[in-house]
């Protein structure tokens, strides 16, 4: 028997329409009515925007193996939105200035995530719980009360507002795009992107291949953190808005897109394309329960059975006997 | 009491592979069977068919003739039948004596494991091998302190210490010097005394004629012939393996008579080479020579290799057509033409779950720019495969996906790609069929044809005699004795190998 | 793996002794610093309206007050405005010679973490702790401990019903109200609306959609088509607005709270529906600043703030000074579940009417800041102590 | 002998570190806090500790086994809310009792379920309790969706204020806690345990039961989520849905400092057990070191950094000089 073999993002994508549809013919849903369908599924893109830029660092690590997870994310989130909402302060000609720093500044995170999990040999995930911690008390230093600064309009309308008036999609899912299709070719077509892979799945391989290990790992945490960074930048730039608590809610379900979107979370194997379709996922089905008005416990318990469903599916590791 | 084991007709996939389509077996207790067959002809298959460990597609297996479920390890266990694994089931985390008693720990009343009776009993078993182990060993030691053999003595006495009537040796003998073959010879002698049955898998012809009694022969998941060994000859069980003939032939057309190396100028140079096993290690090498590096195992070659490569450190020197170098990585190695090919091909040479063109370019991706030509790079990815004579489904299918031979292609492949000038090779052969062994072999006499330095460590004595230009035999980490020309004989070899002095021109 | 046993049981035997060793040394005394300051109606009264500064004169022996603090959460800005401010507002009292620094314990923590802060607290022997619970009835078995001590315990922000426990805060329903009825008013009691709650089963939370609820309950003609928990968080409370605004583009209101509502208006703004919902916000200038903004584009535009003060807990520092000093409570001012709570009145409510006042209070604040209002000495004074 | 004799003594004592760690934590606190030895304060620490001690053993087992379990905050919400609910703040100690049974019996359930994921089915350990921790918290939200409840005052002083001979409660269950698991690892069991931590596929072709191994360390892990659980609601005394999300990522924090890596296999009990003290010592001397309140997270969380990245200092320091 040959088993049908779907791809993972595909599946991840098959799921979400068949679960975008299905969210139509609720009580609150766009029923028959086409212009309502198509503003929910725009909005529900746009906001998958920001979980998936944020969980393209997570991929990046998770693909890097070795327990690989970036568990500063979040922290590393509001850190640069704070710094990009400092430092543009309402000027359109800062933007730039502050868009790099907070990709350095996310670097320097991740960096030094990267120095410890290399050199110190310390787990990833607590590596990087313990970072989040260092992160968080930075930004209570810097913010203590008084933040002061205010978004660009440019961020706004580049970030926030649509194409144009007639064209109404957010200009967020194009820079997406273009950010999935930048991805891919750092996955699929640099050296880097292959030298990832083969850390994930082998480093001693890997190292007598000729990769510099260390280095491509030390490269992995540090562009995440930079992703993360840019992910801060970008949900700033939404948001118009910077307050402690603004990253954390992306952590745990930029973890959860990686998965869904079926990367071995063990390493070597997966796609961002995957990711992009995980984030969509996890938004529709918080979508879906919102339009559903499930009390808070009834929404958890099921996000929890869905994702252990959608594991069940391609998640499940080699079983002892064969 | 006389026992038998009968698998019959045994069928097994995995996924749209076909593993075993009617593997057959029959084995009697005072019996010594060898399990025959080309690497995925589904011999370890068959080994984990018995051993509980596959669950088979069609078939049965038969106890005592009587028919028999074993649906776990545990359960081969309780009736008798234990396993040496190829692939090694200890736990390198634990000491010697947990690996070998897991699961089997004598107690003590409070349901406590009886440490004392547990590392005397060790002893007990240690002392089988005594006097073939490099070090002392204690009980207690983690296995993951033990160099290769060690551990697979170790699962070897684990094997023994169940007291089992059926005892399988998959590839056991496989890093195993030959002290240590012959110990363990002696052993499998003394349990057929017993009246236990042995089922003996080796690709090492000369072993299995040596110990066997019958052979069973697997071609393409099919038993294809059996019998007693003194029924037949060497080149009619390959023939019966192959169905081709006289591929065994393999040596001679190696040290291709008109070669003039001598003329050659040095390539690599060593000199006075240090590392934690090794010591005093000096010696030159030609371009277009293939120098053997012999001896028994564990006795420094693989550092020797590694050293120079750049993968450990080191003291001493290292030249490069007269210029000095000292590698602190593989990476700088790799830029100054030098390639390895590891002894561990699963461990050190593969990315199993990626594709095979990605396993082929893995040193190679820098040269094709950004973004990468990947039709480029499958176009020579394919020009390798055809050269290497590499059986594959597509260059997109998961290495996990080929044979051994197969494989172990795909790890020198990602090298030629390369064209470096200097090969070292760790053991390459090692667990592969002879089909594949003699492609090797013209592979590598081609590379030094076109003027390539290969340094060749082998396990296989009549592959280094029937290869090498020259032999260097190390032993405790010096070398103990250079082999060239007519110096270079099986009974100098051996003897060198011992740490014997008369073996020729040091 | 005997010896290794032994080897951590000797370690164990060795901490215990040292423990036991110093068991036997007598423990601090707490009961030293005992000040009944609750109870004590001594003849305070007599000085109570004169300045301190004359009573530092004539006892000379008055010791300099400890008040710690205990805040479990930081991750708001509301809570770091009140670490500022309390701050701040201690100052006064240290320039006075009152009060010595405040011992301040304040990290992420959880239930059991803020018991350590407390008990952190006792054995640092302050006179009184004022505190933002985590959990409404986590603390209570140490708030009473504390209380047993002789530590004046003030809870901030949260009502609790510990005896001996004093509460300060606004009255959170009341203020949930304000909104409410105002958002019922413009929608002249007619429409469809939307809630974004905030962290569902929080106290606060619960209290404050009760408020809303008793106040709908009057309008039957409003519809409320649906709720959700915005986590109190302008990110999510941006998530949902979307939803909403995508699910029911012909909104008449929404109700929110604290800081949901700018990630709501943000998110109003990206959808420009055809019809701009009459829009519940919050008492924070960044709020103030984009109604501003909106209403450049979009005169008809309307809203309401209501300011959800973090000075109450400064204010929770004076009223526990003062009666650290001594002074008597009018217990007929207090209210709450056991008549031991301080409510602070609601300093101010914006509306479009006087916006611009709002926006001047927040001319040379930063963005963050909420509007706010400390009650003064005086007014502390007047407001809640027998004269 | 290339090994540095730090490197040998840990191997043969995975706890001494986390041993080494803890003394000069306490000594550092003592410094700061003369009566930190009285009873009193002790007692006041230690029954704050017990409850992630107890989690820290729980998530050790599981860690040793080769996995982790981040949904054990979850089961600690669910049987704090039940207790609260069930037994209330009027219940009699018979009711207690009951429901401390019924607790445990959950917290058992809640891990056969997490086993039945992950040992039987077979999925990846981080993202299957990271699904059911969202079907715990959700669980625990039904039960109780607001915080109140309770139990009896006259119950949880039991757990406050019982010194035997004058020592803390708390240090008779990590006595025994201690003592237990130095049996169970001369056991079978043990043997077992680290086998599968070490390497599943070998010990499963030396027929350990694998796969029931696996199951029970999420069931212990379950189980000690529930006495984590019970020992937090005696210590608060109130139930709160949200009660045990925070503990989760402590707990495991503890385990790596107290030398059980994440990886598997290596390590053991006591060594956690320290781990899980020592962070609590170290947030009293964040406390008593008079830290400016803007920087008390950043101090807290660096100094945790530090303890986790000194063995590899040490190693790397080590590894010069031989």
């Amino acid at each position: 028997m040959k088993r049908l073999y779907i791809s993972p993002p595909v599946a991840a994508l098959i799921l979400a329409i068949i679960l975008f549809l299905l969210s139509g013919f609720l009580p609150n849903g766009f029923g028959n009515d086409i212009n309502i369908a198509i503003a929910q599924a725009t909005n529900i893109l746009r906001l998958s925007v920001f979980l998936g830029v944020i969980a393209a660092g997570q991929t990046l690590v998770i693909l890097s193996g070795y327990e690989g997870i970036d568990l500063s994310a979040g922290s590393v989130v509001t850190l640069t939105a704070i710094l990009t909402y400092v430092l543009v302060n309402g000027r359109d000609e800062k933007v730039f200035y502050a868009f790099l720093i907070a990709l350095l500044a996310g670097a320097l995170v991740g960096l030094i995530n990267g120095l410890g999990i290399t050199f110190l040999k310390i787990s990833p995930f607590v590596m990087t719980l313990s970072m989040s911690g260092v992160v968080t008390g930075l930004i209570i230093i810097i913010n203590h009360g008084n933040v002061s600064g205010k978004v660009a309009p440019i961020m706004t309308r580049l970030i926030a507002r649509p194409l144009s008036p007639n064209i109404p999609i957010p200009n967020a899912i194009i820079i997406w795009v273009i950010f999935g299709i930048l991805m891919w070719l750092l996955l699929e077509r640099t050296t880097f992107g292959k030298h990832v892979f083969a850390i994930g799945v082998n480093r001693v391989t890997s190292r007598l291949s000729g990769i510099n290990v260390n280095a491509t790992n030390l490269a992995v945490y540090s562009l995440a953190g930079a992703l993360a960074g840019f992910g801060g930048f970008l949900v700033v730039g939404n948001t118009g808005v910077v307050f402690i608590a603004l990253g954390q809610p992306f952590l745990f379900p930029s973890i959860a897109a990686v998965a869904v979107g079926g990367t071995l979370l063990s390493g070597g194997k997966g796609s961002y394309w995957g990711t992009m379709a995980g984030a969509i996922v996890l938004t529709l089905i918080t979508s879906l329960l919102t339009t559903m008005q499930m009390p808070e416990s009834i929404r958890r318990v099921v996000l929890g059975a869905t994702l252990l469903v959608m594991i069940s599916i391609y998640g499940r590791q080699r079983g002892f006997r064969q | 009491m006389s026992r038998s084991l009968s698998a019959q007709h045994i069928v097994k996939h995995y996924g749209g592979v076909v593993a075993l389509s009617d593997g057959n077996l029959n084995i009697q207790s005072g019996e010594i069977l060898a399990l025959i067959g080309a690497n995925g002809s589904g011999k370890s298959t068959m080994s984990k068919v018995i051993n509980g460990v596959v669950d088979f597609d069609g078939g049965q297996l038969l106890l005592d003739d009587k028919p028999v479920q074993i649906p776990s390890p545990q359960a081969a266990k309780n009736l008798g039948i234990a396993t040496v694994f190829q692939e090694l089931s200890l736990v390198p985390q634990m000491t010697i004596a947990d690996n070998i008693w897991l699961t089997r720990e004598p107690l003590k009343s409070t349901k406590a494991i009886n440490r004392k009776l547990i590392n005397q009993r060790t002893e007990e078993l240690l002392a089988l091998f005594e006097g073939t182990l490099r070090t002392k060993i204690h009980p207690e030691l983690p296995v993951s302190t033990l160099p290769p053999d060690e551990k697979q003595i170790i699962e070897i006495l684990k094997a023994i210490s169940l007291n089992p009537w059926l005892i399988i040796l998959d590839e056991a003998t496989a890093s195993l010097d030959s002290r240590q073959v012959d110990r363990l010879f002696e052993l499998i002698r003394r349990w057929k005394a017993e009246d236990k049955a042995i089922i003996f898998i080796s690709h090492r012809m000369e072993e299995i004629f040596r110990i066997a009694d019958r052979f069973s022969v697997l071609r393409n998941g099919k038993t294809v012939g059996d019998g007693n060994m003194k029924d037949i000859t060497d080149k009619q069980l390959v023939q019966l393996m192959i169905e081709r003939e006289n591929v065994y032939e393999f040596t001679k057309a190696s040290t291709a008579a008109e070669k003039t190396t001598s003329t050659n100028p040095v390539y690599l140079e060593v000199e006075d080479l240090e590392t934690d096993t090794i010591r005093g290690i000096s010696f030159k090498v030609k371009e277009g020579e293939l120098v053997g590096i012999g001896g028994l195992r564990g006795q420094g070659q693989r550092d020797l290799l590694l050293a120079i490569f750049g993968d450990i450190p080191y003291s001493g020197k290292i030249k490069i057509k007269d210029q000095a170098v000292h590698f602190k990585n593989p990476r700088t190695a790799i830029k100054h033409s030098i390639a390895l090919v590891p002894g561990e091909r699963a461990r050190e040479g593969l990315l199993y779950i990626r594709s095979i063109l990605e396993n082929l370019h893995l040193p190679n991706w820098d040269k094709y720019g950004f973004p990468l030509k990947i039709r480029k790079a499958q176009e020579d990815a394919r020009k390798i495969g055809l050269r290497l004579n590499l059986v594959m489904a597509s260059l997109m299918e998961p290495v996990s996906s080929l044979s051994g031979g197969n494989a172990q292609k795909v790890v020198i492949g990602k090298w030629l790609l390369r064209d470096p000038q200097c090969y070292l090779l760790d053991d390459p052969t090692k667990g592969v069929d002879v089909n594949t062994k003699s492609e090797f072999y013209s592979l590598l006499t081609g590379l030094c044809k076109d003027g390539k330095t290969i340094l060749f460590y082998s396990s296989d004595d009549d592959e280094l005699i029937g290869l090498c230009d020259r032999v260097l035999v190390l032993h405790d980490g010096v070398i103990r004795a250079e082999l060239t020309g007519e110096t270079l004989t099986k009974e100098n070899l051996v003897a060198a190998s011992l740490g014997v002095t008369n073996g020729g021109a040091a | 793996m005997l010896k290794k046993s032994l080897f951590y049981i000797g370690m164990l035997t060795l901490i215990a002794s040292m423990i036991l060793s110093a068991c036997a040394a007598p423990t601090a005394a707490p009961e030293v610093t005992t000040a009944p300051a609750t109870e004590a109606v001594q003849p305070t009264e007599v000085v109570a309206t004169q300045a301190p500064a004359t009573e530092a004169v004539q006892e000379p022996t008055t010791k300099k007050f400890t008040i710690g603090i205990s805040n479990p959460f930081i991750s708001s800005e509301y809570r770091t405005q009140m670490i500022a401010e309390l701050i701040e507002t201690n100052k006064e009292y240290m320039d006075k010679g009152l009060t010595n620094e405040l011992v301040i314990e304040s990290v992420d923590t959880d239930v059991a973490g803020q018991i350590q802060q407390l008990q952190n607290l006792m054995a640092k022997n302050v006179d009184a702790i004022l505190v933002n619970p985590g959990d409404v009835n986590g603390l209570n078995a140490t708030l009473e401990e504390a209380v047993k001590k002789g530590i004046l315990v003030i809870s901030v922000d949260q009502e609790l019903n510990v005896p001996g426990v004093y509460n300060v805060g606004i009255d959170q329903k009341e203020w949930a109200k304000t909104s409410a009825k105002w958002l019922a008013e413009k929608l002249g009691g007619k429409g469809n609306i939307v809630q974004i709650e905030g962290f569902p089963g929080h106290p606060a939370n619960v209290v404050r959609m009760e408020g809303v609820a008793e106040v709908l309950k009057d309008y039957p003609d409003i519809k409320v088509l649906a709720s959700d928990t915005g986590k109190w968080d302008e990110a999510t409370g941006q998530q949902v607005m979307s939803n909403f605004l995508a699910a029911y583009p012909n909104l008449d209101g929404y109700w929110t709270q604290d800081g949901m509502a700018i990630g709501a208006l943000q998110a109003v703004i990206a959808a420009n529906p055809p019809k701009w919902p009459i829009a519940v916000g919050e008492g924070r200038c960044q709020f103030l600043k984009l109604w501003e903004e909106v209403l450049k584009d979009h005169p008809d535009f309307d809203s309401v703030a209501v300011a959800n003060p973090p000075g109450v807990s400064p204010t929770g520092l004076r009223i526990a000074i003062n009666m650290l000093l001594g002074k008597q409570v009018d217990k007929t001012k207090l209210g709450g579940v056991n008549g031991l709570s301080f409510v602070i009145p609601v300093p101010i409510v914006v509306t479009k009417d006087n916006l611009q006042e709002g926006l001047d209070i927040c001319k040379d604040k930063p963005d963050v800041y909420l509007l706010d209002g400390i009650m003064s000495e005086e007014e502390v004074l007047s407001t809640f102590f027998v004269k | 002998m290339r090994r540095t004799s730090w490197e040998t003594l840990t191997t043969k004592y995975p706890a001494l570190f986390s041993i080494i760690l803890i003394v000069v934590a306490l000594l550092i606190n003592l410094s700061l806090q003369p009566n930190l030895f009285s009873r009193d304060t002790l007692n006041s620490n230690l029954r704050v500790f017990l409850p992630s001690v107890l989690l820290a053993v729980g998530q050790a087992f599981v860690i040793l086994g080769g996995g982790i379990d981040i949904s054990v905050g979850g089961i600690v919400s669910i049987v704090n809310t039940v207790l609260a609910v069930q037994v209330g703040l009027n219940g009699s100690v018979e009711k207690m009792w009951l429901y401390v049974g019924i607790s445990l019996l959950i917290g058992i359930i809640c891990g056969a379920l997490n086993g039945f994921f992950i040992a039987v089915l077979r999925l990846q350990p981080i993202i299957t309790t990271y699904a059911t921790s969202f079907l715990f918290g959700g669980l625990a939200l039904f039960v109780l969706p607001n915080p109140g409840g309770g139990i009896p005052q006259s119950i949880a002083n039991i757990y406050r204020s019982t010194t035997p001979l004058g020592i803390p409660l708390g240090f008779y269950i990590i006595a025994i806690l201690i003592l237990l698991w130095q049996y169970l690892r001369s056991t079978r069991y043990g043997s077992y345990l680290y086998s599968v931590g070490g390497k599943a596929d070998a010990a499963y072709e030396t027929g350990v039961p694998v796969t029931w191994i696996n199951f029970s360390t999420y069931v212990i892990s379950g189980l000690m989520a529930a006495l984590s659980g019970i020992a937090i609601t005696m210590l608060s005394g109130s139930g709160n849905a949200e009660i045990g999300s925070p503990m989760t990522l402590t707990a495991i924090t503890a385990v790596v400092i107290g030398g059980t890596p994440l990886s598997g296999g290596i390590g053991g009990i006591t060594g956690p057990i320290m781990g899980a003290l020592t962070l609590g010592i170290i947030q009293n001397i964040v406390s008593f070191a008079h830290v400016n309140t803007w920087w008390e997270t950043f101090v807290k969380a660096t100094i945790i950094v530090v303890a986790l990245a000194a063995p590899g200092i040490i190693n790397l320091f080590g590894r010069r000089k031989s």
